[in-house]
């Protein structure tokens, strides 16, 4: 087992230093996930400009992982449009299923994240970020912004 | 038989200590290497490993012995059902039963939970009777009171816990009233390792009139337990968490109270005479054993008992205040590293959860997996006890007989690295 | 692993014969003498042997992987949870079931049948309602039924039986009607052999709005099973009578019925979120899952399938037809001896029940066990049918794989000394 | 295994020509005893003259043995008092089930059921027939002669 796979250093920086916990001042939607096999919460928080992420806040409780992924997720997608985002974020999730999946040539750090495959055990933890933006991102195209989503990584992502 | 009574050596300078070297020699699967570290295995709370001597009797069983027990009158099914009887009467008189009857054979504690409270809860609980549980129980006798107490519209009362972990009963006469009906409680705890006092509340609660419940799942496989003297009515446990077989459990009832208990689940075997009208069921303890039983893994229990016992049960509790000592005593040394349950390894046994202020118990776990460790990690099925830990999860290492200092420093040590290694 | 494909050779004669010699070979409990007399093993309807590959697997789970499964973080515990799921994996596509998720690893047949009364027949069943079963079944697909009939007030029906042991469709329409809810049915009669056109009158059922719960205890083992076409709801068998461990069994049902169902029993594994007053449901399968399971138990099976299937379900049951054919010849030359059930091998398996004129049941086992013959005698846990049939008790010959026309010729010859001997 | 043991010639000929099966014109009491595991019945009537009995009938459906000790039994208590067959009975269950036992010198043909004893599985088809006379017997002297009582070798028997 190669635990420096999983845990990168890329991983763990982010996991040391969490980007996007600073609180936001308005809010165009927010999500909130919900891991119940592990205990992981994460918060998301995000503002938008002309279609753009152009501020968020994701504050995620839980492993180094599930924090890692959700604070390179929180880089990641600020500054690109929602739908661009939304394409991505379903990506990631197929990646880190093992489906087959197309990401961006850039990928920032999101590509460290690709080791956890490795640790079927801990996929879950990667997932939580990514799934709660795909809802939130969701509610929010279907006028439902204000209302807080509970994900689950139990259902149907186990 | 592969345990050979030398195999249980007693160390030079203490005759109590147990040789746990010499006992993980027993266990093929401690001698593997995992991720290039000798496995040192610290998950027995959720599971045991098992001697050679187990997993002997089952492929002797099946290569000479199996058969569909009960009704059948050939060699093989005789010497099965001899076979699966006898277990029952060794079972019955490892946990001082007088009555072979009143050891029900089934798949786990689970199964046993839960036939209590169908059988005996569906016909004695109404609407405003109290059940009395803990806050430290293990889903398994947590939920099916759950279940219970909300289809008759009763009411579910707990026992607090001290902030060390021990049952907190302050206010036991207000908890426990003329109205409980049943008191389930866990003998030990497989979060905190509290060795609750099961007597004394016991006492209480048939006071009161009610029935008494104990979850033996943590305590059976670690110290001498005696349900006639415990005080309780019921009593189940797990044999894969006493070196036996997975899917074999054990519940003890009292005959007075088995007897007039109706069937749980129905089937073959566990009937008198049955027409498409109306059924009459067998005597105990048959009639709480429906359908063809685990009898393989039946009969290796038998194995995994000889094996406790050829050791003695005194002995091995010994080993595991000593160990449990051992291994407090390094952990809380440990900066920054905080320690559920009594501090006191005599009201205790060997299951240790612990939290990092910094590294998540899922990276706690799988970082001491790299180094050949395995513990566990998560809420352990007792999801509110963790809540009123304020915890989401734990890291839980749990000791057993072939345990020793060693294994311990080993933690420790790998604790260590872990901090560094997370650097947080 | 044990079985190589060599091991299944044919014969040079028909190439879908079965060479059950070389089978045999894989069997250790079968190459003992039993009162003197090679072992000719005649009880494969109560239970089958194990052969080595299932055996060693037991051993190799124990003595390398054993560890509890699911939320465990380390290397011992992932490799269990991916050998027991990769064996729920292995049962669906063994019974043509395209979702795992719809596979339900439970003890056995007994504990399937009773989720499916308990939870969706507690749910559903209301007074004045219908069950229809049939004269033909198991106790364990009738006793169910009847207590939840009484408990709900509802109507339990059955499809009557034939003289030659077949279902009596004629007034089918008049049993399953609008009111009808359940019907429950054996896919295959574990006393009388008859393979029942479950498909046929599934859809009668379903053109009623009943669910159709099929018990395929004796079938799935011996013949080729495909739940996407079966065309029932519920489908449960153990993995004892098909070369796999005890104490193992599998509840299929479609996703939508499962969906919605409650919880059975409850305990850890089976939740999402726990908390005194209130409780969720983890998703299928697992939601029907509490506690530990039999996991080594779980394991061991799939190598039981990979046996099964290495040979062919195909072969399996196409040699069946063939030794049963062979059989009912035989035995139906024998003066005063009457055989339950279908004369025709293709509507038929290889459970052959008969009754001597003069020899009790009982004393023919007995007799036939002292010429190492094991077969079972009693009322097979089908009273109801035996009334039906006006015996007490019958013996039954039940053959396997490893059964062959010498093992045939051994049992009629013994039957014709038997007649000898008691001389009536 | 030694059929035979079991399977003696006298206990075959019992079997095959069984005593006790003519019906009786008047009974002072009788009982019916039934083994749900086998299915065995027996039927037991007894017309009694100065305290001894003077009329048997014993009409056993079962196996070799249960009929054969069926037989036996009818054989041996007739023209014996009430109260040395109730003994005797008693003794004879016990044997049965392996527990120390006194029996008479003379026991007639029950010592042939002795060899049943290392079948356990078939201990309570010779047993079925004595219980039954037990609980008759101890039913006609507490004064209920005329119900039937109906005894299970499964109820505290096994
Ligand atoms: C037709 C049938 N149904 C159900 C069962 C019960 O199976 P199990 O005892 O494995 O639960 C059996 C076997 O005994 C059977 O033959
Ligand atoms: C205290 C306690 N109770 C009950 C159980 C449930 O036991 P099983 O899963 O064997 O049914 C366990 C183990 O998981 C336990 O630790």
């Amino acid at each position: 087992m190669l635990l420096d796979d999983m845990y990168r250093d890329v991983i763990l920086d982010h996991y040391r230093y969490p980007r996007g916990r600073k609180p936001i001042e308005k809010k165009d939607f927010s999500s909130i996930g919900h891991n119940p096999a592990c205990g992981d919460d994460i918060t998301i928080q995000i503002a938008l400009e002309n279609g753009n992420i152009s501020e968020i806040f994701a504050d995620c409780k839980g492993c180094a992982i599930s924090t890692a992924s959700g604070s390179i997720m929180a880089e990641y997608i600020k500054g690109k449009a929602v739908d661009e985002v939304k394409h991505i974020a379903q990506n990631v999730r197929q990646m880190l299923k093992g489906e087959p999946c197309e990401l961006p040539d850039d990928m920032g750090d999101i590509d460290a994240l690709e080791g956890v495959k490795n640790f079927p055990v801990r996929i879950k933890c990667a997932l939580l970020a990514w799934i709660t933006l795909i809802e939130g991102i969701g509610n929010y195209e279907s006028g439902h912004a204000d209302e807080i989503v509970v994900v689950s990584t139990e259902q149907g992502e186990d | 038989m592969h345990t050979r009574p030398e195999d249980i050596v007693i160390t030079s300078d203490n005759s109590s200590r147990l040789c746990a070297r010499t006992i993980k020699a027993d266990f093929p699967v401690l001698s593997q290497d995992i991720n290039g570290h000798k496995l040192v295995y610290l998950d027995n709370a959720a599971s045991s490993q098992k001697p050679q001597s187990v997993i002997d009797e089952l492929s002797r069983f099946y290569s000479e012995d199996n058969a569909n027990i009960h009704r059948g009158l050939h060699t093989l099914a005789e010497r099965s059902t001899n076979a699966y009887e006898s277990t029952r009467k060794r079972v019955a008189k490892f946990i001082g039963c007088q009555n072979p009857d009143e050891v029900i054979l089934n798949s786990g504690t689970t199964a046993g939970i839960n036939l209590i409270a169908y059988s005996w809860g569906e016909e004695h609980i109404n609407e405003g009777d109290e059940i009395v549980i803990t806050e430290m129980e293990h889903h398994a006798n947590l939920i099916p009171w759950v279940i219970l107490a909300k289809r008759k519209k009763a009411v579910l009362k707990r026992i607090p816990i001290t902030s060390d972990g021990r049952l907190n009963l302050d206010d036991i006469e207000n908890i426990i009233t003329d109205r409980t009906k049943i008191l389930a409680l866990s003998h030990m705890s497989n979060v905190l390792g509290t060795i609750n006092p099961v007597t004394e509340i016991a006492e209480i609660a048939h006071k009161h009139g009610a029935i008494v419940v104990a979850d033996g799942a943590q305590a059976v496989p670690h110290m001498p337990v005696d349900v006639s003297t415990l005080g309780v009515d019921f009593y189940t446990f797990s044999a894969h968490k006493m070196l036996g077989p997975t899917g074999v459990g054990v519940l003890w009832g009292k005959k007075e109270l088995l007897d007039k208990m109706q069937p749980f689940m129905t089937g073959g075997e566990m009937i008198r005479e049955v027409h498409f009208d109306k059924v009459t069921w067998a005597e105990i303890p048959h009639r709480f054993e429906p359908g063809t039983p685990n009898i393989a893994g039946v009969v290796g229990f038998a194995a995994a008992i000889d094996y406790l016992e050829n050791i003695g049960m005194d002995k091995i509790r010994q080993h595991e205040i000593e160990i449990t000592r051992y291994a407090l005593e390094k952990l809380s040394k440990i900066d920054k590293l905080d320690i559920q349950g009594p501090t006191e390894p005599d009201i205790r046994g060997a299951a240790i959860s612990f939290t990092d202020h910094n590294v998540h118990p899922h990276d706690i776990s799988t970082f001491l997996d790299s180094k050949g460790i395995a513990i566990r990690a998560g809420h352990h099925c007792a999801q509110p006890l963790l809540r009123i830990l304020g915890k989401v999860a734990t890291a839980r290492a749990s000791f057993y007989i072939y345990n020793d200092e060693a294994d311990v420093d080993a933690l420790v040590q790998a604790i260590i690295e872990m901090k560094k290694y997370f650097g947080v």
